[in-house]
């Protein structure tokens, strides 16, 4: 059942050195509040998991909380690449980084296969791509036959994260939460994970019902915080928009060791608590 | 080139002749972009009713303004209906009901493969490339693939470092061999001309140049033997109303070319 | 890309003598205008699949349509027996009706597996029930071995009927379908099913979005049939609740094959054409 | 019993103690019918924070009366949240997140392996029953399953004609043989009392009774030569506030035994 904590006690509760830990939101909603709580709380040797590491997850890891990363597709969205996710793979700065590299339908696939109590999940994918190639050996992906057919598919290894991390419009007073808009994966990773954590914009009396809206009800969440402005620079439908500046000023501060430095002083460590 | 002389930009006569290549009343599966520019230009100019699907699980989406990322708000507000990321994936793409998939592309080579994930060896790369997205079952998916590349010998390889997306694979059968459904790539679109693959070889020749492009130029900026058709067309250029409605977008061309 | 036609248009042109058809909805939104006028076109050797047979379907027995039948649970749901289902199980009248049963989970995920272009779905489901049981042979259920883990699974077959019919609220004037409240299977019915038929209570100019609500893109669905009332004595949310008396009224008329027969004299082919 | 003196019928009885069964502030997978009824009752009494879900897709489901069918409008108008037939078998049940699943039974055996399916033999029956529905996962993947059923010969057998729901299977290790994950039936409500599964044979015996029955009524009405544990407890009756609360609903006791 959900517990109603601030941002710093959820994520000191939830998330311990060494955990897979997956922060979700396809664009939308990424919960960049928890992820910067993550690192002021020097959280070390997390596997990150995550689609589209993003601005996100470039911090975490220039920040040195990552061991290993598990994605899909690692840009900046309309912009280029991510510094210091580029550093860590090309230049092992702050460290190695381990990957664990997919398809966004395979990494889906492994969610979904996550949320239902599944070990695997089957798609139509990987064939012929270098992901398959044995050379670039992949645990998480091998071929599986279609007892029916015969006709040989791909299976996907599930995904169930020790900590799922998402932000959401809203939740109410029982801690029942609300999203809407691009919803993502985060249904999936919060009932694949063992433990949740969701921000959200604001807790209400109760949660009229919306359009296109997924409803994860308390019992299935660990702790709620509430975190307003929690997904700035990506936006929350309905109550901001994206900063694509900001994700256009990040470029030149991913691309400098020092100037990520004096911004990780200045914006996480110099930040007060939330 | 001159886009003094010709009064339109290479980006621009790229983005135009993509668009032309969506017939309207089509679906298409819009990678982020420079296919998006080029999508929305054809939804705005001949294809009103084409449907543009975004692995962000926004379908028959209708923005205004292009989109600087695959899952802007503008995109779901728009949408004739909005899913799940897993849905997008295995409901829409995967069962082979999308028409053509619009990809760019880091790295191509000659038989359409699309490399987005290394240039260099992957365990050592020397430039680390943001990866597949929805790029890999796109390109399986798809009825059919077209790709939007600016054309350089860095871009068009003989052989992508990596395999990310596969297009033709090594040629004749290969694609059936892999048990891939779609056709994969039909047309590779550049800031030069427009490539389709060889029906006997699936090796892609050059089908078609720009006004004041020449076939050299073609050659030069191409990293594998680049043949071109007999019948070499000359493209049209941009009319007024495509350069209007393309220049009432945000610029495409701020984009970098492994934007997704 | 829809047409919108006449219900009896969009029977005659989507559903064929020895088809597959599919006529989908989860207690709620059931198709039964669609289906009455299956029986008045007089359509034969049909498979009829659908979770719940229901009311609709022991209909579409008794009148002699159906050669086979694949269901999860097939009751008279608050009352009791389908009669003219056990009729035709238990004294092959009005003639022997071949059965192909599941749970409720399994024809959930062969419908999954239909929609998703997958030639079969994996489940947790079967072990130690009879319908596992190797002397009642099931072509459609296999085990199936994770590729990960080594665990035995359950594999079921894709369901990618010829035919998918339905029942929704409302379609806009270029046939964009709308449904909300218990969605049911309806959506991976239709994108499982080569040809669809989709019955609305009501076209309007546009869809406003609404709460759990499911759109599926005109260019998904092959014909779209105006039918107002056209899944009574089911209900459609919003329109028109659940006529439980006439469920209950059912019962002695299906016991009955004279007093059926009347019924369908009466109420099918007595009854103008929609 | 004689409903005469009692004040409360045989179904009241029953439906009360299978409330009581239910805990405050656990989730309970429902089937239609009795169970129904019972998880309301319980819902309405000492366990307002019951999260009742149905396979309809209503998760966190309110009603103000009794829904006839499990996928009633009420259901959804009345829900925290609803999803679609596959998610709420997938990502709800499969995973073993419900504390209790809720079941009837047309017949059922000693080690409560439950039959909706026929009597008879399976390629022709003596009477055809509606079947599985999703009564075998909710077997198989609750943390825990009751089962509430009126006794009688007929439907407590020794041997049941077709498993169409696993209960402790075989006996004992049966069901960890069989990879289910829930702990399968761990109490029988009947209308004369309550079985449970000995913890060494996992065969059901009784061990309480309602007011006025005797062992013999219930070996009487029992298909298997029921054993009763040494403490049989002879079970409180209905209070006024549940009978009163149970009468404010919809007759349960109209349903026929294969609802579901």
């Amino acid at each position: 059942m959900a517990e109603i904590v601030s941002l710093a006690e959820a994520i000191g509760q939830a998330v311990r050195d060494g955990d897979a830990v997956a922060m979700e939101g396809f664009t939308h909603l990424i919960p960049f509040a928890a992820g910067h709580e993550v690192i002021r709380q020097r959280k070390r040797d997390l596997t990150l998991i995550r689609m589209t590491p993003d601005l996100i997850y470039d911090q975490l890891i220039g920040a040195g909380c990552a061991r290993k990363l598990v994605f899909s597709w690692g840009g900046n969205p309309g912009v280029g690449s991510l510094h210091r996710f580029r550093d860590a793979v090309e230049r092992s700065w702050p460290g190695p980084l381990e990957l664990e590299e997919h398809s966004h339908a395979g990494m889906a696939n492994r969610y979904v296969a996550g949320a239902s109590g599944l070990p695997f999940a089957v798609l139509r994918g990987y064939s012929g791509t270098g992901l398959m190639d044995p050379g670039h050996q992949h645990p998480s992906i091998k071929p599986v036959t279609c007892p029916f057919t015969g006709e040989v598919l791909t299976a996907v290894s599930a995904l169930n994260p020790d900590v799922a991390i998402i932000h959401a419009q809203r939740a109410d007073a029982r801690g029942n939460v609300q999203l809407w808009g691009i919803t993502g994966i985060q249904k999936e990773a919060v009932l694949a994970a063992r433990r949740s954590v969701v921000t959200v914009e604001e807790i209400v009396p109760g949660l009229d019902p919306r359009p296109d809206a997924v409803v994860l009800p308390a019992w299935t969440v660990s702790y709620v915080a509430e975190a307003p402005g929690g997904s700035r620079p990506s936006y929350a439908l309905g109550y901001y928009d994206r900063d694509n500046d900001a994700y256009q000023a990040w470029d030149p501060i991913g691309r400098d060791r020092d100037r990520f430095r004096q911004w990780l002083d200045r914006e996480i460590f110099g930040a007060a608590r939330v | 080139m001159s886009d003094r002389t010709a009064g339109y930009t290479a980006d621009e006569i790229m983005t135009v002749s993509a668009a032309r290549a969506l017939r309207d009343n089509t679906s298409c599966f819009v990678g982020i972009g420079l296919p998006s520019g080029a999508a929305n230009l054809a939804r705005a100019t001949h294809a009103p009713g084409l449907v543009l699907i975004y692995e962000s699980g926004t379908i028959g989406t209708k923005p205004d303004r292009l989109p600087l990322s695959i899952g802007d708000g503008v995109l779901a507000e728009t949408a004739d209906a909005v899913v799940s990321v897993p849905e997008i994936f295995n409901y829409w793409l995967q069962p082979g009901r999308i028409d053509v998939g619009f990809l760019g592309a880091a790295q191509l080579d000659k038989f359409g493969n699309i490399n987005t994930t290394v240039i260099g060896g992957y365990q050592a790369p020397r430039t680390r490339l943001p990866g597949a997205g929805g790029a890999p079952e796109i390109a399986a998916s798809c009825r059919e693939v077209i790709v939007i590349v600016r054309q350089s010998r860095r871009a068009l390889v003989e052989r992508v470092d990596f395999v990310t997306s596969v297009g033709q694979g090594s040629g004749p059968g290969s694609r059936q061999r892999l048990g891939l459904t779609g056709a994969g790539p039909q047309k590779i679109i550049t800031d030069l001309g427009v490539l389709e693959p060889d029906p006997r070889t699936c090796e892609f020749v050059l089908t078609g140049l720009y006004p004041d492009v020449t076939l050299e130029e073609a050659r030069e900026r191409t990293g594998w033997d680049l043949a071109a058709r007999p019948d070499l067309a000359t493209l049209p250029p941009p009319t007024d109303t495509e350069l209007a409605a393309l220049r009432s977008f945000t610029t495409v061309g701020e984009q970098g070319p492994d934007d997704r």
